[in-house]
């Protein structure tokens, strides 16, 4: 039969980080929650909200205390109407996964139910909210996860959150010759066509096909 | 034994045919006495165009068979092309009477034979039906070979391709170099006879020659890696210069042993050799034959020798920056070297263009045969087993194989097959001095082959232990592999259950 | 020998898919390596933001072009997180099914390419061969070769056709013996093993480290995989181990190791979707009519305020993620924000790292044990 | 002097290769035989041009993977002399699979010059047709006849293999009736599109 992380032990997992996270920071403004996902089976994830100056101390935190060895996703958000101190967002995903290197023909097999404390796989949220401005920039874990090295990358290349200590900065998805400030996730780009009457006349600049005058696209 | 089908007799003696024939022409006209040598001249050129074109023409079979049996092998189809759009026109395109633009009214014979074959093999309703888009396939109208013409359709559309060179390409070498590997390629063809009577010429040292000849190819590749400035070739070049220098030796030294085996450097004596001998050399020699394989394959550089145009990373390897003529021109290179060495198996090591068992079976029913065997054309027994060689070694190797990197290909050539190739040669000394009595040996022109290696009174006792000593050798040697490695690391990949031994549902 | 950059340009064989593999090579050894990505960045996320929760789910069969089924499944479960939604077993059943099916194509479209890769071009023509059995099955399902728009927020769009197991069944029993002949012809073959074993190796806690997951981390000789470490769908009712690998050295995993991994893997979806079909609730034969509550779940259009929706995905090339902040200021239809995670984004150059020290004919053996998947790579 | 000097013949190869050959071009011309075989031969090479159409071995999106269906058993396009070229040097038929973003659209129209002249472009699927799904966004061109000039559309997300057979046999069609005319030769006839008859 499959195997499973039992919801129990999610909980427990995630309860012993938010105590380490809280008992580590518990002055500063950074809040560490247990949250449940609203879907089918309802397992638990530590939302953990901080401002950008704690957040390599809460990545060490939770790289050397909580054994979180791998940073899956880095999300940017731009929100031009999200008050004076809601500008933009950065979300982290971390996880925590029990590997570790094996010795020659041998391999680890975990058999789910049984796994406890640090051997539980955990899923982090960090979210960093960053006042309204022209150049948000959030500090870099580049060293921490290897894995958030390319992340950072697109996050800068979409959305245009500095990274302050990411060496070699480019751009990994837009052409390296796209205008400077080009951020195109940001709020104030609109997609091509992007409501019906403005179908017609095309915004971007792209060149309209003669053949394509007066027909609905 | 000499076939009696002498194409070279028939041209080339004295009192032949066409030579005196000209001799007499020339009888009262001023260039009486140089008549001979004229005639001569005459004689030679049409043998060689014959021979030439023979072996040129039946170079296209080769390719089909690479083509269908590959099909075969990845359970397609494969090329399926006929002639016919050609000849009726596609989708509506007719070119109408077009025999009677010929003057005279040449046009009108011309024009009967279409409609007699549009009648017959093409669409027998329609005057100038045309075929629709997915016909013109084997299946779809009477096609002799379903295929055949893929190939040359392929070659002729090189012909009208833009010929370009990239801007900076060392422009007279990367137009020289395809013309370099071509000719070379092609004299080869010169020197390989289809039968004891079928040759354009016969050297005495035509096995030198021959080799001499496959040497030359490789600088015309390593220059078309040079010259086309462009980096994938430049490495494309320089693995092949590597590859064929590595595998230029093994093949040398299996030739020598078979020269010292046949006691000649002629390919036609040493056919005659093996036949009077009593035994082919594939029995005396597996380990040669072996040997001239493997180092054939990575001659002409086909999987799994295949790294100067591997593929998968040097895009195409020394000759990705050729389109055009040049490209059809190297691609036909390839195969013209492949089809040469395909020949020169059949020559050295199963006995040319003798029937298998020709001997035995001349001297056991010699006289209710009274002579059928003679009337078997030699020449399409050496073409048919050069087919099977290419079919069974080159095609088959080709696509159920996979490449060996540059270092692993030299390590091989360098470690194994030179000392193998040394083996070789002292072996064939040793059964040309000891094992082999002359005495033994029939006339050439005896259809009985001869007992040279009759031993313990046992008929062709020798390459009888000698092939089942070599099959012992290299089942062994096929068995021995360390299967507790493999095996350990073959099914071990964990899991509790091994799929299938769970009954579905049911726990 | 001079070192020179060789660009291993966005067309080559080598590359499957629209990339830049920059290589300096000092002879025959590769000494420094550079990846170029986002030749086909089209802006999923951006288009998103202008789509509702239903038409994204097209955009993400398109993101990973081969595996259509499994990055469509990972998006609803994300877009079920944000909207709230219960999903009925039998649906969930069904998506497994067509996540595994999926499973399976891809690994053969893996190893097809792969194949000539290394050299040999039968095994190309042979998986897609085998491959077009499980596109059938798809197509029973979904409706068309590759692209399916099959799952819906809150269960599937139809049910299974009425015959659909017994042909399952029927395939999935030939196939098993189809990857034995498979591994007869590539095992045995001492050129396919010198090619593989020894080249591109890849230590587990590094690879983590790096972001790499799903086989690529299994080969290293740990079983982790999100179907049982962050649980969705119905994986513990079902029959099926993952399929893990004892590497041979030190050094961890190397191209023979991925390549057994996803072999095990295959018979291991095989399993599954054996073991799937025979316990499906609404038994295999029934087929309940489209929007039936068995099979679709009452789904709420809008998402509440301020509301995040999460998911985490076993891919076939690792573990994809979706990330949809939905709702607010009025725009309760459509997400805020849609981001996406692809396995193969972090992947590649890590890999690009790892070829250091090895040959350029080694380069597409390494790179293509790794499965790269542009699609999904440059969303 | 040679030149002022009209009957002054300085013979030379070159001269002599010229005036042989113009002899036996008006022979030809006068008899119709250098019309006659300038049909055979047309004829001839055009069937040659259109029974091998290699196709550049370029796989942009998810219509390179139904590409490559195409040439597997179920859908073999070897049966009409379809192969692929992994050089834009050897081969005839560029085929589009995928949308073409900014950063590939020079890269695209060079592969298009790097192939040797009577090339043909195929433009597979929507998002090289009008740039499919995606056509709104900020880094894809809509369709890839904005930079190349295309001869057969193939719509479809992806089209079926059997679809892009088609379409080559489209091809073949458009190959008899234009014969090997350079690609700048052919603007304004009507755009070919798979399944419209």
């Amino acid at each position: 039969m499959g195997m499973r992380i039992t919801n129990a032990q999610a909980d427990a997992a995630a309860e012993h980080a938010v105590e380490s996270v809280n008992a580590r920071f518990g002055g500063s403004d950074v809040v560490a929650t247990v949250e449940h996902h609203a879907n089918a089976l309802k397992m638990a994830f530590v939302r953990i909200v901080a401002p950008p100056q704690h957040w390599t101390a809460v990545a060490k935190h939770l790289k050397f205390d909580l054994g979180t060895n791998y940073c899956s996703m880095v999300t940017g958000t731009h929100h031009p109407e999200g008050g004076a101190e809601r500008g933009w967002e950065v979300v982290y995903h971390l996880m925590r996964q029990p590997v570790a290197n094996q010795a020659p023909h041998t391999n680890t097999v975990h058999v789910a139910e049984e796994l406890q404390g640090m051997d539980v796989p955990l899923e982090v949220e960090v979210v960093l909210t960053l006042p309204q401005g022209q150049t948000p920039s959030v500090p870099s874990v580049q060293s921490l996860w290897v894995g958030a090295d390319w992340n950072e990358k697109e996050t800068w290349d979409l959305v245009g959150i500095q990274f302050e200590g990411h060496e070699n900065m480019h751009r990994v998805l837009n052409p390296h010759d796209s205008p400077e400030g080009f951020h195109p996730l940001q709020k104030q780009h609109k997609i091509r066509y992007h409501d019906f009457n403005e179908m017609y006349d095309d915004a971007q600049g792209f060149g309209r096909k003669p053949t394509d005058e007066g027909r609905v696209k | 034994m000499k076939d009696n089908y002498d194409l070279v007799g028939f041209f080339l003696s004295k009192d032949g045919l066409l030579r005196s024939g000209i001799i007499g022409v020339l009888e009262g006209t001023p260039l009486e006495e140089s008549a001979s040598s004229l005639s001569f001249a005459v004689a030679t050129f049409a043998v060689v165009n014959v021979v030439f074109l023979l072996l040129f023409f039946s170079q296209f079979a080769i390719l089909w068979i690479e083509r269908k049996a590959v099909a075969r092998m990845q359970d397609r189809y494969g090329a399926t092309t006929a002639l016919r759009s050609l000849w009726v026109g596609e989708n509506g395109v007719t070119a109408g009477e077009w025999w009677n633009m010929l003057p005279f009214g040449l046009g009108k014979p011309l024009g009967a034979v279409n409609k007699y074959l549009n009648k017959n093999f093409g669409n027998r309703d329609e005057k100038f039906a045309t075929v629709d888009r997915v016909n013109n396939r084997s299946w779809m109208g009477k096609t002799i070979v379903p295929g055949f013409f893929q190939n040359v359709a392929d070659g002729m559309k090189f012909l009208v391709k833009e010929h370009m060179v990239p801007q900076r390409a060392d422009r007279l070498i990367f137009e020289v170099s395809p013309f370099l590997i071509v000719s070379s390629t092609l004299l080869i063809l010169g020197m390989i006879p289809l039968s004891s009577g079928i040759y354009a010429t016969n050297p005495d040292l035509s096995i030198l020659y021959a080799i001499a000849i496959f040497g030359i190819a490789p600088i015309g590749v390593f220059f078309a890696g040079w010259s086309s400035n462009n980096k994938y070739t430049l490495i494309g070049g320089i693995r092949s210069a590597a590859q064929l220098t590595a595998y230029e030796i093994p093949l040398l030294l299996t030739l020598l042993s078979v020269a010292i085996l046949s006691g000649t450097f002629n390919i036609i004596d040493s056919i005659h050799f093996q036949h009077s001998a009593g035994a082919w050399n594939l029995f005396l020699m597996p380990l040669g034959a072996v040997l001239f394989l493997v180092t054939m394959i990575a001659e002409v550089e086909r999987v799994p020798f295949d790294m100067p145009e591997a593929e998968a990373e040097l895009v195409e390897g020394w000759w990705t920056e050729y389109g055009g003529m040049r490209f059809g021109m190297l691609f036909m290179a390839e195969y013209i070297r492949t089809y040469a060495a395909c020949f020169l198996f059949t020559h050295f090591f199963l006995g040319g263009w003798h029937l298998p068992f020709q001997g035995t079976l001349a001297a056991l029913l010699g006289d209710s045969l009274n002579g059928t065997i003679e009337f078997f054309p030699g020449a399409i027994m050496t073409l048919v087993k050069s087919w099977l060689v290419f079919l069974v070694v080159f095609v088959w190797a080709r696509f159920s194989l996979a490449r060996i990197r540059t270092d692993q290909i030299l390590e091989f050539g360098w470690r194994m097959l030179l000392p193998l190739a040394v083996l070789q040669v002292v072996l064939a000394l040793v059964y040309r001095l000891y094992l082999f009595n002359p005495d033994g040996m029939s006339g050439q022109n005896d259809p009985v082959g001869g007992a040279a290696w009759d031993a313990f009174g046992i008929p062709s006792f020798v390459p009888i232990v000698t092939t089942v000593f070599w099959l012992a050798v290299f089942f062994v040697y096929l068995n021995d592999e360390d299967k507790s490695v493999n095996q350990e690391r073959m099914f071990h990949v964990h899991t509790d259950k091994p799929a299938g031994t769970v009954s579905p549902g049911k726990e | 020998m001079a070192q020179m950059w060789i660009t291993m340009g966005p067309q080559h064989p080598m590359t499957h898919g629209l990339w830049t593999l920059r290589v300096k090579v000092d002879g025959e050894t590769v000494v420094d390596t550079d990846a170029e990505l986002g030749y086909i960045h089209r802006g999923v996320e951006k288009i998103a933001e202008a789509r509702d929760f239903t038409q994204i789910t097209p955009y993400c069969d398109r993101l990973c072009y081969v595996s259509a089924m499994t990055w469509a499944n990972s998006y609803i479960y994300a877009a079920e997180d944000l909207l709230e939604v219960e999903v009925p077993e039998r649906a969930e059943y069904i998506r497994l099914i067509a996540a595994e099916c999926q499973r399976l194509a891809s690994h053969l479209m893996w190893l097809g390419a792969y194949g000539p890769d290394i050299g040999s071009l039968t095994l190309m023509t042979w998986c897609m061969r085998d491959r077009e059995m499980f596109l059938d099955l798809l197509q029973e399902l979904g409706g068309s070769r590759m692209h399916y728009n099959y799952p819906r927020v809150g269960g599937v769009k139809r049910d299974m056709p009425v015959g659909f197991a017994d042909r399952l069944v029927a395939k999935v029993k030939l196939f098993e013996h189809r990857i034995d002949e498979y591994e007869m012809m590539l095992d045995e073959s001492t050129i396919w093993l010198v090619r593989l074993q020894g080249v591109g190796y890849a230590k587990a806690e590094e690879m983590v480290n790096a972001g790499v997951s799903g086989p690529n981390i299994r080969a290293a000789g740990v079983n982790y995989d999100v179907r049982w470490a962050h649980p969705y769908s119905v994986y513990d009712q079902v029959d099926w181990e993952p399929a893990v690998e004892k590497p041979t050295s030190v050094k961890g995993a190397d191209c023979y190791d991925r390549y057994r991994v996803r072999m095990e893997e295959m018979r291991q979806s095989c399993r599954m979707m054996l073991d799937a079909i025979e316990k499906i609730p609404g038994g295999k034969n029934t087929n309940y009519a489209n929007g039936d509550e068995m099979i679709l779940a009452k789904a709420p259009t809008r998402a509440p305020e301020g509301a995040t929706g999460f998911s985490h995905y076993e891919c076939t090339r690792g573990a994809s993620q979706f990330y949809i902040q939905g709702g607010g200021d009025g725009r309760g239809k459509n997400p805020y924000r849609l981001s996406i995670r692809s396995p193969m984004f972090i992947t590649i150059p890590f890999v690009a790292k790892t070829m250091i020290g090895y040959k350029v004919a080694d380069i597409p053996a390494i790179m293509g044990s790794f499965d790269p998947c542009i699609g999904e790579t440059d969303r | 002097m040679a030149g002022q000097d009209e009957n002054y013949a300085a013979f030379n190869s070159r001269a002599l290769v010229e005036m042989v050959g113009d002899v036996t071009d008006e022979a030809l011309k006068a008899t119709k035989i250098k019309q006659f075989l300038s049909v055979l031969a047309g004829r001839y090479f055009n069937w040659a041009g259109r029974k091998s159409l290699f196709t550049l071995h370029l796989g942009i999106k998810c219509c390179a993977i139904e590409m490559a269906a195409a040439a597997t058993p179920r859908f073999d396009g070897d049966r009409f002399g379809v192969l692929f070229r992994s050089s834009p040097r050897q081969s005839d038929v560029l085929l589009v699979n995928g949308p073409i973003s900014k950063k590939f659209a020079d890269k695209i129209v060079r592969l298009w010059e790097q192939m040797p002249e009577p090339k043909y472009c195929i433009a597979m699927g929507e998002c090289a047709i009008s740039g499919g799904p995606y056509f709104q966004s900020y880094n894809i061109l809509e369709g890839v006849d904005t930079v190349i000039p295309v001869d057969v559309y193939i719509p479809g997300c992806p089209p079926r293999p059997e679809a892009l057979i088609d379409g080559f046999g489209l091809l073949r069609e458009k190959i008899i009736r234009i014969g090997a005319a350079p690609s700048s030769g052919r603007k304004g006839d009507k755009p070919i599109i798979v399944g419209e008859d």
